[in-house]
């Protein structure tokens, strides 16, 4: 176990060289000069020059890659030439936010979408199934900044219940994360229905019920952890992508999370701050992932890792 | 009648959707079930068994079939008589576990692949009896031992994958007893156990029906197991009752010439005594007299060592056990010889069976086919090719074997088309033909499996292995599942196939009639090991080794009159093969005591 | 009695499929949508781009089914021609990135070992390297067309796919049935064709029809965030994210880009679920 | 009395006004830092932490002199050492410092006595006061400076109205300054500005009371303000105008007749309305009316027909095709479009081409020559942050501001403009400086190198109890004297 931990984690390492590298060349590629960027709108030729020198983009682009692999294995992720913080504290304060309202999203949007699902499952082909597809459709096909609209509108505005936005106490979570997990509580609502639908007619089901079983048993029990096995890929994925920041409702919540930092980060070619944004995603991914391998091989003994 | 009725079926009628009608499957069904009285349920493969003992519990509500008609009275704890056909779900679930119990056909896939085996027992005598957790488990870890599960303890860990097809079938039956049934459905219980298991169960069955009253509805292709335990028989065909009558009246002078044909099918251990080759049953297609088709030709399959072994994995993917399923056996096959594997449930045979067909691999050993070793082919060759051609597999769980997601006849077809052995419609004719040869109808090609009952799954998977005429077929368990008149179609067809194509078999039983009948010679196995192996007149004849003389002993006679009410069952503990992870069990060598005969000659597990 | 063929498995889900009457009214009013989207030219009552000052945001009326917008177009005609950008980000996008990513979930987790490792670590990178900064490169170094975002968005969905796919294979690597199949000999390729694709192919069509919605709603995205589709082509989710200043204002805007993001969405699901269930021998 | 919360468009990158160029982030710095001179509300300059000022004759030396009583907030006095070390502090290359170019002209940097300091300049230059007035030419305390080195940005320390309380990525508070030298301001208790980058939740921050004061809000939703009378619209004239440059190097924009055309063929008053939601006038000089020197010219007239004729005569009776650069948001897209819209009446296509803002500058910036660049026309605007003609004009339309110099996108060269707006530089004398600024604004309105359009209003909701604060025409808010009730 162990070892097959250590081992995914180190196997990791160059995973994670190789994205800081096509990162590095990448966000070179994309055409844009940030030390216009930094200068700003009218600035004067010295002071765009001035502006490359500080962030070290007059040199060569081989040294400036030493310089940036080397500064990263130190833990040193330079600069932001947006902000002249240091990035790890630029992120840092924009980590939290996003891991709240990601873990709040998640949260409620695993369970109404998992509970849907398998309610729907349940009901196949009637209309409370129908219902719930047309909800999840509903949550899907609402767009993440015209539903945040709508509900700031209703509670901030009209009723005056939660804050329009920021980050400041469970109540400014409210809504973002409702906002951020309808999406995902569609997708595995609808996710999870379709597994189930697939688990409900074998055979073990079956002695479930012949056992007498409660019917909520022979769903949650037997039915249901079988169907979870697909549905625990995607939330996983699911999770690791909201992790990235949501930008679109970070943006109408004025939610200082990553996605927003990320957005306004490649705005300004900020380098550093895309570098290392990119690296820690990465990072958290193959985290998630191996989470997501790990917990395969609990719901399902038959595919259990070996390392 | 004195004693009131605890099960009364009258009329039962159940359809499928078929095409753009429905199907009849069971008509006008009668059946009555008494308290602490054994009603055998017999009758043609596919006839309807199974489909009306989930009628009867309204298990087939949550599938395609639907009961027509007909009342199904049942007497509950309290005394009261109710129709099952018009209870509601909800007090269906009621009654199911505490007052009707069943056994499933299909162990494999009836077991939850993710629950472990001490947690689906546990969860019934949790919902029934309400003890609590620790309590519910020690009391399956019980059951598990009664049923005869060696290393129980270990096993009510174990996943449903780990155990053999044996042990699987014990598993299902100990749930189903952990509810303590009042009324007890057992649809083919024991044709994957070896008959000192079976005994064993017989004998449990037996006394839950005298400690607690419990009515038994027996369904089963063994005339011994009838004629050992059933009060009284209801002969079935193609969905109808066609007689019933007191266990004695009917083997003593069946009326109807279906019934009176089942039992002649009856193969009787010990029939053979005085023939040294198998002989074909006595049924059309007239018999050709002995199988001497065993010819001085190289064997087609040579066993060298081979050995297999499990590990038992943690969670999180830690080795914490191992499993010696194979130790180091020896064993040669030849053109036109059959050589019958038996021994008792979870000694290995279907790992060895597997580990020939690499379907498991083998921690070391050779296994030649036809001189070729096919552990050391490379994948894709025209050599890989040929022995995956060459030699197939009747998998013991014939269900879960075949895609659920292919017709019937897409899964015959196969094994021709990989092979490319015919093109266009003449694989159809040949599918058709199979099917045909296992007795099945035409029809069945756009079928799906679990539109099948057990012994038609079976016979597919017969008709799949035959397909791509192979040299040598490994039939595990191959027809157990079916009644006794398919059975000896069946036999004879593989035995005229060894005729004409010189055909060798593996055939891994539990059924020693059966063996006796087919086998040129008998191979023993005992916790891994090959333990005994020779012609099979002397093996049977006179056993050399301890378990094997065991085994024959428990074989259950097809004769009411001779019912053996107390078996000799030895209640030592059950040997285990699950070993530390570096505790190598020692394998003594085989000596030979007779013309082919060799016994192995040492100590194992309480026996020498 | 002549018996019945051997079907193969895609004869008999299409003659499963053929049942689903729901599904198949999904697929019907689907090819509705993209033939009015095709024949926009013909269909729409006015030109998506022509403006009238004197008519700005206009309520629905006779003349304007839909209304008008801040340049007073006609918000109808917009919505027919913008079908042709959001229906080809949705089916190209979902079509494409569903169908490698298949192929890849497929062959890592048939093979295992190196290969999966490989694949996987592959997956983790491209999703560590957010779509949008791709979807944002892609503009940047394109320009702002739709037709790039395509890619952008179906490259995306790849890691998704594969990874689904992946997990339902490693689960029927183990079933019996293809063992079986294994011993027999058949090929790798019919053994994955047959046996565990159609068992991964639920997972993969629920969640293709429901990426073809979320990758409509990519659009708006873009578009909030600044990178949307090059004016003046029409497109859903381009039309949403403009009018959503005008929300209280003027709502039709919003309205009925909308409905028509809806309605498509939900077509494809009820098209998905007719498909799933076509390959689920066990419902009639 | 009271705390007030500010909802504006973009967040704060920083508090150092001297390395700072955004506006939202420069006008954030006002609640904590002045200069020692600064614009009224009219852009008219006013003296804050100097006295008065002498020039010399031919405008080469200032000298400065000091408000007294002044304290910074960490309590050390304002003086003229102070004010040397924050102006070679800005001056010195060395230090980076994005406002460098403000202080350019000046050669020396005297301290005359402890509240008197002279700037020894080396040209003449008329405009060196309103440079001193910007916001990044503001005073830090000389103290701040050692103490926090580079982290000056995150500790701001000034002698403003208020003082820092605390900055998170989206919030920036600052309480009132008790010592501040201005009796009795400020009126406010604090105040929080909060960054709101979606405007529809801005408005709903103004809506639901969380904010007293928006900036900007999207001219479609002043309707919805209008409805509740609790709140209010504050319109400001900006200075900041919008334009279509056009590339003069480049047929067919070479011609002055294609470009008069393209004047003519717009329908400046529609612009407004559909673009702007009316909240703007028409351009009527290449400056903003509030410019210092602005010189009336009269509004280009919409005449599709003489646009036509002119086009013919130039040899383009059915138009050409070309192509539309832009910032992309949604008000400029939305008016590249109107533009496209427009121009196609007359048998101009334009494809509309919105720029990411890191493309926007190698596409716009990145040519090193005017023969490599590829701009044709480009919507943009523009707001000189001195609030003074020749940073209004010089940058724009001299033939020495070409990209990358500086941001003449049209490529312009008139001989009469350039030697004009020399003049125009190195003088202080406002009679002089008049007459230059007339003659470029006459001849570049005739040359028209742009499509000249409009200068917005600013618009901004209030909450009505708030009074005093009061926007400039360059965006900037001042805090010192809002009070709310
Ligand atoms: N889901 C189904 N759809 C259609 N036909 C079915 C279905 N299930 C069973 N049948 C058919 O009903 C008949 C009775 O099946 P059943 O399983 O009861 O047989 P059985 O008597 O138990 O046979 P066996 O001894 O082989 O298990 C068979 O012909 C079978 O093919
Ligand atoms: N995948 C596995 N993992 C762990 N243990 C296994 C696995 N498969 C089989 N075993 C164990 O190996 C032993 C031999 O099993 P096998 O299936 O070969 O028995 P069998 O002789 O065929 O029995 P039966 O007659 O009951 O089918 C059993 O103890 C079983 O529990
Ligand atoms: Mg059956
Ligand atoms: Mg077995």
């Amino acid at each position: 176990m162990l070892a097959f931990f250590l081992k995914r984690l180190i196997g990791a390492v160059p995973v994670l060289f190789a994205v800081s590298l096509f990162v590095f060349g990448f966000v070179r590629l994309l055409p844009g000069d940030p030390a216009r960027l930094v200068a700003g709108a009218d600035a004067t030729e010295q002071e765009v020059a001035s502006a490359r020198e500080a962030l070290g983009l007059d040199r060569p682009i081989s040294e400036q890659y030493l310089r940036y692999a080397g500064a990263t294995l130190r833990g040193d992720f330079g600069i932001s030439s947006r902000t002249h913080e240091p990035v790890i504290e630029v992120i840092g304060a924009r980590f939290l936010p996003t891991l709240w309202l990601t873990l709040a999203a998640m949260g409620w949007a695993t369970l109404t979408g998992g509970l849907l699902g398998v309610w729907a499952g349940v009901k196949r082909g009637r209309w409370q199934d129908q219902a719930a597809m047309l909800a999840a459709i509903g949550g899907l096909s609402f767009p993440g900044f015209w539903l945040g609209l709508l509900l700031i509108d209703l509670f901030s505005v009209h009723l005056g219940w939660l804050p329009t936005g920021g980050f400041d106490g469970w109540r400014s979570l409210l809504m973002p994360s409702f906002t951020l997990g309808v999406g995902v509580a569609a997708v595995l609502a609808r996710f999870t229905r379709s597994a189930f639908v697939d688990v409900a007619g074998e055979d073990y089901v079956r002695t479930a019920r012949s056992k007498g079983l409660t019917e909520r048993r022979v769903i949650w029990r037997h039915a249901a952890r079988n169907a979870l096995i697909p549905v625990v890929t995607l939330t996983g994925l699911e999770f690791g992508t909201l992790l990235g920041g949501a930008i679109v409702v970070e943006t109408v919540f004025a939610w200082p999370g990553l996605g927003r930092l990320l957005v306004d980060s490649i705005a300004f070619r900020d380098y550093p701050v895309i570098q290392a944004l990119i690296l820690l995603l990465s990072a958290e991914f193959v985290l998630i992932n191996l989470v997501v391998d790990l917990l395969y091989g609990v719901l399902n003994p038959a595919i259990r890792l070996r390392s | 009648m004195a004693d009131p009725e605890l099960l009364d079926v009258q009329d039962l009628s159940v359809s499928f959707p078929a095409g753009r009608g429905r199907t009849t499957v069971v008509r006008d069904l009668r059946l009555a079930v008494r308290p602490g009285e054994t009603v055998a349920l017999v009758g043609e493969s596919g006839s309807g068994k199974s489909v009306a003992s989930l009628a009867i519990t309204r298990l087939l509500d949550y599938g395609p079939g639907r009961i027509d008609s007909g009342r199904i009275l049942y007497r509950d704890n309290g005394g009261k008589v109710r129709d099952l056909a018009q209870e509601d779900a909800e007090a269906m679930r009621g009654l199911r576990g505490p007052e009707i119990a069943m056994v499933f056909q299909q162990p494999m896939s009836s077991l939850n692949p993710v629950m472990r085996i001490g947690d689906q027992i546990a969860e019934a005598i949790v919902q029934h009896r309400r003890l609590d957790r620790t309590a519910a488990l020690a009391e399956a870890r019980r059951l598990l031992e009664r049923v005869r599960i060696p290393d129980a303890p270990r096993q009510l860990r174990a996943y449903p994958f780990e155990i053999s097809g044996g042990m699987r079938q014990r598993a299902m039956i100990a749930i189903a007893l952990a509810s303590r049934p009042r009324l007890l459905i057992a649809d083919e219980p024991t044709t994957a156990l070896d008959v000192t298991v079976q005994a064993q169960v017989l004998r449990l069955l037996r006394e839950l029906q005298r400690d607690l009253g419990t009515g038994l509805l027996f369904i089963t292709h063994d005339m011994g197991v009838v004629a050992e335990l059933a009060d009284r028989v209801v002969v079935m065909r193609a969905g109808e009752r066609l007689e019933e009558g007191t266990v004695g009246a009917l083997f003593a002078a069946p009326s109807h010439p279906y019934t009176r044909s089942l039992l002649a099918a009856v193969p009787v251990l010990g029939s053979l005594n005085d023939e040294a080759l198998p002989v074909p049953f006595p049924e059309p297609p007239a018999p050709t007299g002995p199988q001497d088709t065993v010819t001085a030709a190289p064997p087609v399959l040579e066993v060298r060592d081979l050995v297999t072994r499990f590990d038992i994995r943690g969670m999180l993917g830690g080795i914490r056990a191992r499993v010696h399923a194979v130790e180091q056996v020896s064993l040669d096959i030849y053109p036109g010889e059959t050589v019958a594997l038996v021994g008792e449930s979870g000694c290995g045979k279907s790992t060895l069976g597997r580990s020939i067909v690499r379907l498991e691999e083998p921690s070391s050993g050779r296994i030649l086919f036809r001189g070729q070793d096919v552990l050391t082919v490379a994948p894709n060759t025209a050599a890989d090719s040929a022995s995956r051609r060459g030699i197939q597999y009747v998998f013991q769980d014939p269900f879960s074997a075949l895609d659920p997601r292919l017709t019937v006849g897409f899964s015959v077809a196969e094994p021709i088309r990989t092979h490319g052995l015919l093109k266009g419609a003449a694989v159809m004719r040949r599918v058709e033909e199979l099917l045909d040869l296992v007795g099945l109808p035409r029809e069945f090609v756009s079928r799906y499996p679990h539109e099948l009952s057990g012994g038609q799954c079976q016979r597919v998977g017969i008709a799949r292995a035959l397909a791509s005429e192979p040299q040598l077929i490994i039939a595990d368990e191959a027809v157990a599942a079916l009644d006794v008149s398919i059975r000896a179609q069946i036999v004879n067809l593989l035995m005229g196939l060894q005729r004409k194509l010189g055909l060798a078999c593996l055939f891994i039983s539990h059924d020693m009639a059966v063996v006796e009948r087919i086998s040129h010679r008998v191979a023993v196995m005992y916790l891994g090991q090959l333990v005994e192996i020779g012609p099979r007149q002397a093996v049977l004849a006179s056993p050399q080794h301890a378990y094997t003389r065991r085994l024959l002993s428990a074989v259950p006679v097809p004769d009411p009159s001779r019912r053996r009410d107390e078996v000799a069952i030895d209640d030592t503990e059950v040997p285990s093969p699950l070993r530390a992870p570096d505790d190598v069990p020692d394998v003594a060598p085989l000596i030979q005591v007779g013309p082919g005969h060799y016994v192995a000659r040492h100590r194992v597990g309480g026996l020498y | 009695m002549t018996a019945p063929a051997i079907r193969s498995p895609a004869r008999e889900f299409w003659r499963r499929f053929r049942r689903r009457h729901t599904a198949l009214l999904a697929a019907a009013l689907i090819v509705l949508i993209v033939l009015a989207a095709v024949f926009a030219p013909y269909i729409a009552p006015y030109d998506p781009a022509a403006a009238d000052y004197d008519a700005l945001l206009q309520p629905p009326s006779a003349a304007h089914l839909a209304g008008t917008d801040s340049y007073g177009r006609d918000i109808l005609s917009r919505i027919i021609w913008g079908g042709r950008v959001s229906l080809a980000v949705g089916l190209i996008s979902a079509l494409a990135g569903g169908l490698i990513g298949t192929i890849m979930g497929l062959v890592s987790g048939w093979s295992g070992g190196w290969v999966d490792a490989l694949l996987m670590r592959l997956c983790d990178v491209l999703f560590a390297f957010p779509g949008l900064l791709l979807a944002i490169a892609v503009v940047a170094l394109l320009g702002p067309g739709v037709g790039n975002v395509i890619w952008a968005v179906a490259v995306f969905s790849v890691p998704v796919f594969a990874r689904l796919v992946r997990g339902s294979t490693l689960v029927l690597k183990q079933a019996q049935y293809v063992q079986a199949a294994r011993s027999i000999g058949v090929s790798r390729f019919k053994l994955i064709l047959h046996h565990i694709l159609p068992g991964a192919l639920p997972a993969v069509i629920v969640y293709m029809s429901l990426r073809i919605g979320s990758a409509i709603l990519v659009g708006a995205a873009l578009s909030f965030i600044g990178l949307g589709a090059q004016p003046p082509s029409s497109e859903w989710g381009a039309m949403l994210a403009d009018g959503r200043s005008y929300l209280g204002v003027a709502d039709h805007l919003t309205l009925f880009p909308g409905l028509a993001i809806f309605v498509v969405v939900l077509c494809f699901n009820i098209l998905g679920d007719g498909l799933r269930d076509a390959l689920n021998q066990k419902l009639q | 009395a009271g705390q007030i919360t500010v909802g504006v468009g973009d967040n704060i990158l920083g508090l150092d006004p001297t390395d700072l160029n955004d506006s939202v982030s420069l006008s954030a710095t006002r609640l904590f830092f002045q200069g020692l001179y600064g614009f009224d509300r009219d852009l008219k300059l006013v003296p804050v932490l100097a006295e008065s000022t002498e020039v010399n004759s031919d405008s080469t030396q200032y000298t400065v002199h000091l408000r007294r009583g002044v304290k910074f907030h960490d309590g050390t006095s304002f003086d003229a050492a102070a004010v040397k070390l924050n102006y070679d502090r800005l001056r010195d290359p060395a230090n980076r410092l994005k406002r460098q170019s403000l202080l350019e002209a000046v050669d020396k940097v005297e301290v005359v006595d402890e509240f008197t300091i002279r700037l020894v300049l080396k040209a003449p230059s008329g405009v060196l006061l309103n440079y001193l007035a910007h916001t990044g030419a503001s005073i830090l305390s000389p103290k701040a400076i050692a103490q926090y080195g580079s982290e000056i940005s995150r500790h701001p320390v000034g002698t403003g109205p208020f003082v820092f309380t605390s900055w998170t990525p989206d919030t920036l508070k600052a309480a009132r300054n008790p010592q501040y030298w201005r009796q009795g301001l400020p009126r406010l208790d604090g105040v929080t500005i909060r960054s709101i980058p979606e405007s529809g939740a801005r408005l709903a921050l103004l809506r639901s009371g969380e904010a007293q004061f928006v900036f900007p809000l999207p001219p479609e939703t002043v309707q919805l303000i209008e409805r509740d009378e609790r709140l209010a619209i504050d319109k400001t004239p900006s200075i900041v105008v919008q334009y279509v440059a056009l590339n003069t190097r480049k047929k067919p924009f070479d011609d002055p007749r294609v470009r008069q055309a393209l004047n003519y063929a717009i329908d400046k008053t529609a612009f407004i309305k559909v673009v702007y939601n009316g909240f703007g006038i028409p351009m009527d000089a290449p400056v903003a009316p509030g410019i210092a020197f602005y010189s009336k010219q009269g509004v280009w007239p919409y005449d599709p027909a003489k646009a036509k004729q002119l086009l013919a005569e130039a040899g383009y009776p059915n138009g050409f095709e070309t192509e539309i650069w832009n910032f992309s948001n949604t008000l400029n897209n939305r008016a590249s479009q109107f533009l496209q819209q427009q121009l196609a009446v007359i048998g101009v296509k334009v494809a509309v081409n919105p720029l990411e803002a890191g493309v926007a500058t190698t596409r716009l910036w990145g040519a090193k020559t005017p023969e490599e660049a590829e701009v044709r026309m480009f919507f943009g605007s523009w707001a000189p942050s001195t609030g003074d003609a020749d940073w209004a004009l010089r940058p724009l339309l001299s033939s020495r501001s070409y990209p990358p110099a500086l941001y003449n996108l049209s490529y312009f060269k008139n001989d009469e403009v350039d030697a004009a707006i020399q003049k125009g530089l190195s003088t202080a004398d406002p009679v002089q400086r008049k007459v230059a600024y007339d003659e470029v604004q006459k001849v570049v309105w005739q040359q028209a190198p742009w499509i000249f359009l409009s200068v917005n209003t600013l618009v901004a909701g209030r909450d009505k109890r708030l009074t005093g604060l009061t926007q400039q025409p360059d965006t900037a808010l001042t805090y010192e004297e809002a009070d709310l009730k």
